[in-house]
């Protein structure tokens, strides 16, 4: 169980992994923007969780790591409006939010 | 003059001040240009004649040496505490000076960049930024052969390749701009396998130490007297002793080995051995003539120096282990070269082939490891820089008047052109190496030299002399005789401007053929310690 | 045993799921079920509906969602800082003060780029 | 445990920082309150104001007696941070000021912004330089990254830029979230967040932790590498460099690569590279591994550069090159015989930071002049404006890495370090990929001096732009003639121990 | 109640729990079905109107009646709405409703659960209805639902900022986000009571929860005369009963937070009051709220979507913020 270097926090840290791996996958793979940008907030909260598991149940508890996810929670929050922003905008010149159509600058 | 007059700095340096000089004039003002620029290609030509005097034969070693801290740089703060080490720097050395071995090529230099300044009435456009460039280019030959240190030795080295690409890029034939990208890339390889070398040599056996006052000064060097004492150092005076092959100082057999190959390859790529040739038939071709001349004249020397002062002299083991290998190389390069010569329609073709062969003969010379062979190598190198730069000369005349260079298309130039023609002649003799001109001195102190070693390889190599004659008398014969070829233009014969150049070159040829030791006494100290040393080092007999 | 209150939560939670479920559940089998066609269009003031029902609305909701998002997140600062403020002394008056301000920039920055401003629907 | 609190005299330390946020505040108020269509040009020149004295409060710490840090190692004014932070706002001045009076009303709709949101960026380059702290490093982290997305977007009306900024946010979005992976895994380890409490626990950690450490090195790393564009993390800097308008390409490709691999350097160094972790065999793959990555960022930039037409796009390629060679005294470990990285590292910035900034600059005056990003747009130049050739030469010479220019004696040192610790490969690489780069960089000399256009307008420079160009131009140039003088003072203030580590 | 959170959970413990969420949920049932009434019968008499009378005494019965027609009303789905959402909308909009009043201090011991976030927790959940009402409006694939939908959403996110940063003012004062902890500051007399030094806040808070409610003056996403009934336009039977029964549920939770975090809970105005049980002091205080929100619908008109969003951004978060200084300095003089 790799008990002594996750301490008892290894099934969230599963559960984090699991996240993280299907935002990426749906950030480097899905046609739709917006769930592009989706997927981001799923890494990022995926890692949050882990922060906060290391925080509550892991070898070296303390509350640094849920400070640590409130600025990252924050910081996503920021990503992701700017990146709605720009969506928008790429919508409005474009009028496709489809991530495969943007390859106007390939040679 | 003062003793301690930086003579060799105001040598190299001098063609900087025309470039100062023409920065500032009006780009309308072609003639005056023009002008300036020659007159101060002078100004080396005439401080090298006075260094050659001045150079004192009987003595081993540099002379007239400089000697500037250049960059220093102090090694982290951490190291000024601790115990017995008061600083750690590393740093390279404005350092310059010459041999025996440098000095003629340094009056070579300033002699072709003069001649070819001349003959630079054959670019048409842009006077002022052709010879802002081309004085650039003479600074950066004179560094190469001055320099004392690693790193401004590959300085000078680069100084050089920047304003012949510009040169032979803008100023080319048709298609000048592959030939320019093709010098580029052949000499950046070349100059990148040297800097890697120079690079390892600098962080092993640059690394040296000096007792001070309160303690131990260590320090990283790119000076050549401190690489080469470092290099031959016995084994248990290594700074740091104890286990060798963990000092990282140390530089094991391999990897002198390595360091060999690597330079010779570098160098050889300059030179050029032969399968590393290709570039620079391109570059013989496009370029314009006068470019030609200092190339063919004095750029692939650098390669020759290059190579027996770095390559054979701070490898001198390894180098007299591959002594047969490097003969073969030069007898390839002189039978590939005459061979290649001999079926050309382009006559710049022949001429770029014959380089090759005639540098053959360099490589031969320095594979003897005797003092005649060295002496014949430096020899080959002198003349062949003259008459090279002669025949480009020649042929930048010949294509002026008669816009082409083929062999089938030009003919009986005697007749209307009798000056060009007769000079075209006499260089042909110095090419294949007519006694009494300075090319026979030089193969035949090479082929001796050589002889003492490889007697075979020797024998072999000779055939190439017979070749030469076959392509150099087809050439000039066919430019020469015969009736005149139909379709070629008016012409007149050499200007004041041409004439110029072609006499003193041949004046040159011809003394240096009949009074050798105007060249072989500055020589033969320098070279004769050359083999003292290597011998003494590789405990070889006599 | 502060995990009580969570159990309380829980309960709450619970009951209120059960509830609609029940509540549909009963309303289900007492309730009549008379289909009809007309029954099952979708109301457009008793015309046929024009159009697909899903129609592209106005932008400012999506800028609304993002000022909403930025300022909502920002007050996750501000709980922790009140909390402790008593504790914190002067100086973190200050500090909070410079925070707030650069939040009154942003107001500022989004009222003076007519942001806020709402128009048609 | 002592209270973490900020003093009011620590206020003084953060004084560059601070300034810049005060100017970022004032400018976009100004830029609030002012009618519409005045002429917003001054903003420019207040922002470089403050870039001034942002640089001279810098000035004013380097060399500390003893390293300063705030609230428990979270912020460090050390003489790392601040030469770091002397590079950045350096390029952010340069940028301001060539961009003042050059930047086009239809290019870049909100002028205003252009130049205050360079602010807040710096301030996250300088941030990241500075922290000690996990947290502080990626705040300041994120706020380069979204400041730098939103500057990426400028040209809101074109689609290229839009794409670009969305590909970048998209990828940033990724690799921030990667590099967080990465940390919650030191961080579980360690309990803590600050470098050097890390670098102890994991050091002491026993085998168990062992696949969390290259996990968490590796997670790094690819973040890392996503930032400053190292191959193979490099996929969105073309597109990204293409579609942004050309002083923020400017600033992607110098500040924010710069202040992304001090971090990079800070955090290898004071988590992985020192203390126990050195004496076991995770040691030497990490540094292993940061030679793969250097040396793919060498290969693959200037290979794929070869085949480059638009000028962006090759500057792209060849900034990420330069990743590979800047990655190069990260990776060869600091040794007996070889203590110099930093130097040798800072000094290849600096010395990119000139030449590529300089590069930018006559992209500018090119695209005002036709129009055009293309490679094309360079033709004849030197028949149309030869002062601006001439420079150009110059920088390419530093870029190329030819000697007496900057570029060429950064390379050499660090070509130095590679072979001081016998990585004779890695030094290999670097100097063959540079030879490739030869023929794309004289690719402009080509362009410039043997094709001719004729039909090409006249080429106008802009005072700013020039002075800017000529003056980086004579950087590079310098700093390859005398390059003690840069490195001579950093070798002499920068000590490994005090600046880098946090004992 | 305090006691038992303290002690070891066990089934005895859990059963008690459970029963006290079954008569909190009774409770509430309770307060809504007599809320509605006395609404109408607060609207009738100031409209001089009698309002309902016809169903039990004093028509006391006919919330009652009403709910029993809408429980057997045939419901029907339109056949282009999302089927799924459809139904779980007006569910997701109700259980938080419920959910918070558990953070709701009565008295000191009449409490469900002693949250340290409580505050957070209020306004966590209540942010969630927000998600049940905008996919109420999309799932009916109704344009005046959407509009409606989207609408309340904007109106509910705009209005919540406000109300968030409205209450910090209270967290500061008390120093905890405990609301029992908050309540109990207050002890001592109305001059202690939070409404007074947090003036500002307290009427933002006001402002934002009626906007919160979507109950007049700003009931813009169900304006019958501009988007027929908005979200729940194609809701009927008990489906559209849930969205009413969350309505009336916040108006529950709000009156009881306004009380807990601004009137003092269940503190007696004056302390030689303190003999009257907290509970009816709590529920005197809960009660004018609740007839002031009725008062409210009664007397204003509803305001333009502009306006409505006008004042929120620009009137109450400027004002909220400046809250949190004047606290802030109002403390550090007073401290």
């Amino acid at each position: 169980m790799g008990a002594t270097a996750t301490g008892l926090a290894t099934p969230y840290l599963t559960l984090a992994a699991i996240l993280f791996c299907i935002g990426l996958y749906g950030a480097l793979s899905k046609k739709n923007a917006v769930i592009v940008l989706l997927s981001i907030e799923l890494m990022l909260n995926a890692v949050n969780l882990n922060l906060v598991a290391f925080s509550k149940l892991g070898i070296h508890p303390g509350l640094t790591g849920q400070v640590f996810s409130l600025f990252s929670i924050t910081v996503a929050a920021a990503e992701v409006a700017v990146g709605i922003a720009i969506l928008i905008n790429l919508y409005r010149n474009k009028g496709t939010t489809d991530v495969n159509e943007m390859d106007s600058m390939k040679r | 003059m003062p003793d301690n007059l930086p003579i060799l700095s105001l040598i190299a340096f001098s063609p900087l001040i025309g470039v100062l000089i023409l920065m500032f004039m009006p780009k309308t003002q072609g003639q005056w240009i023009k002008i300036t620029a020659i007159v101060v290609t002078l100004i080396p030509l005439v401080l090298s004649a006075w260094l050659y005097a001045q150079f004192n034969h009987n003595l081993e070693g540099m002379q007239f040496k400089e000697d500037i801290p250049w960059i220093v740089v102090p090694l982290n703060k951490e190291t000024q505490g601790l115990s017995q080490l008061t600083s750690f720097f590393f740093e390279f050395k404005y350092s310059m000076a010459v041999d025996g071995l440098s000095l003629p090529l340094v009056f070579l230099t300033a002699l072709v960049a003069t001649m070819a300044a001349l003959a630079s009435v054959y670019i048409k456009k842009r006077w002022k930024s052709y010879f802002i460039l081309f004085l650039l280019l003479e600074t950066g030959m004179f560094g190469v052969f001055m320099a004392q240190d690693l790193f401004l030795f590959f300085v000078f080295f680069e100084v050089t390749l920047i304003p012949m690409f510009f040169l032979i890029g803008i100023w080319g034939y048709m298609d000048r701009e592959k030939a320019a990208n093709k010098f580029l890339i052949y000499n950046g390889i070349g100059s990148a396998i040297m800097l890697i070398a120079f690079l390892i040599l600098v962080c092993t056996a640059g690394f040296g130490q000096t007792a001070g006052d309160n303690g131990v000064s260590v320090h990283y060097s790119g000076d050549l007297n401190v690489i080469t004492e470092n290099l031959f150092l016995s084994a248990e005076s290594y700074v740091n002793q104890g286990d060798l092959e963990g000092n990282p100082f140390f530089l094991s057999a391999a990897m002198k080995w390595s360091l060999f190959i690597m330079l010779l390859v570098a160098f050889g790529i300059k030179l050029p051995i032969f399968p590393f040739h290709t570039w620079m038939l391109k570059v013989h071709t496009e370029a314009p003539p006068s470019i030609v001349m200092i190339h063919s004249g004095i750029l692939l020397k650098m390669g020759a120096y290059g190579l027996i002062r770095f390559g054979i002299l701070l490898f001198p083991e390894q180098a007299v282990q591959w002594a047969s290998v490097l003969a073969i190389l030069g007898v390839i390069n002189i039978l590939y070269g005459a061979i290649l010569a001999f079926v050309q329609k382009e006559f710049k073709l022949v001429l770029a082939y014959s380089s090759i062969s005639h540098m053959g003969i360099v490589l031969l010379g320095i594979a003897a490891f005797n003092t005649i062979g060295m002496e014949g190598a430096i020899f080959q190198l002198v003349s062949h820089g003259l008459i090279s730069a002669l025949m480009f000369l020649l042929v930048g005349a010949i294509y002026e008047r008669t816009r082409s260079t083929r062999l089938d298309e030009i003919g009986g130039l005697a007749k209307s052109v009798p000056f060009i023609s007769g000079i075209l002649l006499v260089s042909g003799m110095a090419s294949l190496g007519l006694p009494g001109l300075s090319g026979f001195i030089s193969e035949f102190l090479a082929f001796l030299g050589l002889f003492d070693t490889h007697k075979i390889i020797t024998a072999v190599g000779t055939l190439g002399i017979i070749l030469t004659a076959v392509y150099v008398l087809r050439g000039v014969l066919g430019i020469t005789y015969g009736p005149l070829k139909e379709g070629l233009p008016e012409m007149r014969d050499a200007r004041l401007i041409e004439a110029i150049p072609m006499i003193t070159l041949v004046a040159f040829i011809v003394v240096l053929g009949i009074f050798p030791s105007i060249l072989s006494e500055p020589l033969h100290q320098t070279v004769s310690s050359f083999d003292q040393f290597i011998h003494s080092v590789t405990k070889m007999g006599g | 045993m502060y995990m009580n209150n969570y159990v309380v939560v829980t309960i709450f939670l619970f009951l209120g799921v059960i509830l609609p479920i029940t509540a549909l559940s009963i309303g289900k089998w007492l309730r009549p079920y008379k289909p009809a066609e007309s029954k099952y269009t979708t109301y457009e003031s008793g015309n046929e509906p024009v159009g697909g029902g899903q129609v592209r609305f106005n932008i400012r909701y999506y800028l609304f969602a993002l000022m909403f998002v930025i300022f909502d997140v920002e007050t996750v600062f501000l709980y922790p800082w009140a909390v402790a403020y008593k504790q914190l002394g002067l100086f973190a008056l200050v500090e909070m003060c410079i925070f707030v301000a650069l939040l009154l920039v942003g107001l500022i920055y989004a009222w003076k780029k007519k942001v806020l401003q709402w128009t048609s629907i | 445990m002592e209270a973490i609190r900020l003093q009011l005299t620590d206020i003084g330390l953060l004084a560059p920082e601070l300034t810049l946020v005060v100017a970022a505040v004032v400018l976009s108020l100004l830029d609030l309150l002012l009618p519409r269509h005045s002429n917003r040009t001054w903003l420019g020149w207040l922002s470089l104001a403050s870039i001034v004295i942002s640089a001279l409060f810098v000035v004013s710490y380097l060399n500390p007696a003893e390293p300063k840090q705030l609230l428990q190692f979270s912020y460090r004014i050390d003489d790392f941070a601040n030469i770091i932070k002397l590079i950045l706002l350096t390029g952010a001045g340069l940028i301001t000021f060539m961009s003042i009076g050059s930047v086009k009303e239809e290019d870049i709709p909100h002028v205003g912004e252009f130049y205050y949101l360079l602010l807040p960026a710096t301030i996250g380059g300088m941030i990241m330089a500075s922290s000690g702290d996990l947290i502080t490093l990626f705040v300041g982290l994120e706020l380069l990254s979204i400041t730098s997305y939103i500057l990426v977007a400028m040209r809101k009306k074109q689609a290229a830029s839009n794409e670009g900024a969305f590909k970048y946010i998209v990828l940033g979005g990724v690799s921030s979230a990667v590099i967080l992976y990465g940390m919650s895994f030191l961080y579980g380890m360690s309990g803590s967040t600050v470098i050097n409490e890390i670098n102890s626990a994991i050091g002491q950690a026993g085998k168990g932790m062992l696949p969390m450490i290259y996990l968490s090195f590796f997670l790094l790393l690819a973040g890392f590498g996503f930032k400053v564009a190292a191959a193979p993390f490099h996929m969105w800097a073309p597109d990204v460099y293409q579609g942004a308008p050309t002083p923020v390409t400017a600033f992607l490709a110098v500040v924010s690569k710069a202040a992304a691999f001090a971090v990079l350097f800070r955090l290898i160094y004071g988590i992985y590279a020192v203390g126990d972790l050195m004496s076991q065999p995770i040691h030497q793959d990490i540094l292993t591994s940061l030679m793969v990555v250097a040396a793919a960022a060498m290969i693959l930039g200037n290979f794929i550069a070869l085949r480059q037409t638009h000028m962006k796009r090759l500057l792209a390629y060849s900034g990420i090159a330069n990743t590979g060679y800047l990655l190069v005294p990260i990776a060869v470990q600091f040794s007996m015989v070889h203590f110099s990285n930093f130097s040798e590292f800072s000094f290849y910035l600096i010395a990119y930071l000139f030449m590529n900034i300089g590069i930018f600059a006559v992209l500018m005056i090119i695209e005002r002049s036709t129009g055009d990003e293309a490679l094309k747009g360079l033709a004849g130049l030197y028949y149309r404006a030869p002062g601006t050739a001439v420079a150009t030469v110059l920088l390419v010479l530093s870029l190329a890495g030819l000697p007496l220019s900057g570029g060429f004696f950064g390379k050499l040192y660090i070509l130095m370090g590679a072979l001081q610790t016998q990585h004779y490969w890695l030094a290999a690489v670097m100097i063959g990929t540079s030879v490739v780069s030869f023929y794309f960089y004289f690719g402009f000399i080509r362009q410039m001096f043997m094709r001719s256009d004729f039909e090409a307008q006249e080429v106008k420079v802009s005072l700013p732009l020039g002075i800017t160009m000529w003056l980086c131009a004579g950087v590079s140039v310098i700093l390859g003639l005398v390059p003690q003088w840069v490195l001579g003072y950093i070798e002499r203030i920068f000590s490994l121990t005090q600046d880098l580590f946090m004992f | 109640m305090p006691d038992l959170l303290q002690e070891q959970l066990t089934w005895t413990n859990f059963a008690i729990f459970f029963a006290w969420g079954v008569v909190m949920l009774l409770v509430v049932l309770g307060f809504v079905t007599y809320a509605i009434y006395f609404e109408r019968k607060v609207i009738g008499w100031m409209q001089l109107r009698i309002g309902p009378n016809r169903v039990g005494p004093l028509g006391l019965l006919q919330s009652v009646a009403d709910v029993l027609k809408l429980l057997l009303k045939e419901d029907t789905i339109p056949r282009k709405a999302e089927k799924e959402l459809f139904i779980f909308a007006p569910v997701i909009t109700f259980i938080p409703a419920f959910v918070v009043v558990a953070a709701i201090p009565f008295t000191d011991r009449l409490i469900s659960s002693n949250l340290n976030v409580g505050v957070l927790f209020y306004v966590a959940l209540s942010g969630i209805s927000t998600i049940g009402i905008v996919l109420g409006g999309w799932a009916s694939n109704n344009k005046y639902a959407l509009l409606g939908g989207m609408r309340s959403a904007a109106q509910m996110i705009s209005y919540e900022i406000p109300l968030v940063i409205s209450v910090i003012g209270t967290v500061m004062m008390s120093g905890s986000m405990n609301l029992r902890t908050i309540a109990e500051f207050q002890a001592g007399g109305f001059w202690h009571w939070n409404f007074l030094p947090q003036i500002i806040g307290f009427c933002v808070f006001i402002v934002a929860a009626v906007s919160e409610l979507n109950r007049t003056p700003f009931d813009l996403p169900e304006a019958e005369s501009e988007l027929v009934a908005g979200y729940h336009v194609e809701y009927s039977g008990f489906r559209f009963a849930f969205f009413m029964l969350a309505e009336y549920v916040y108006v529950f939770a709000i009156a009881g937070l306004t009380t807990t975090l601004f009137l003092g809970g269940w503190h007696a105005p004056f302390p030689f009051l303190d003999f009257i049980p907290g509970i009816i002091w709590f529920l005197l205080k809960f009660s004018s709220i609740v007839f002031c929100l009725f008062w409210l619908r009664a007397t204003l008109p509803r305001v333009r979507v502009d306006q409505l969003m006008g004042l929120g951004w620009k009137v109450l978060l400027p004002l909220s913020l400046l809250n949190i200084f004047v606290t802030a300095i109002y403390m550090a003089i007073a401290l």
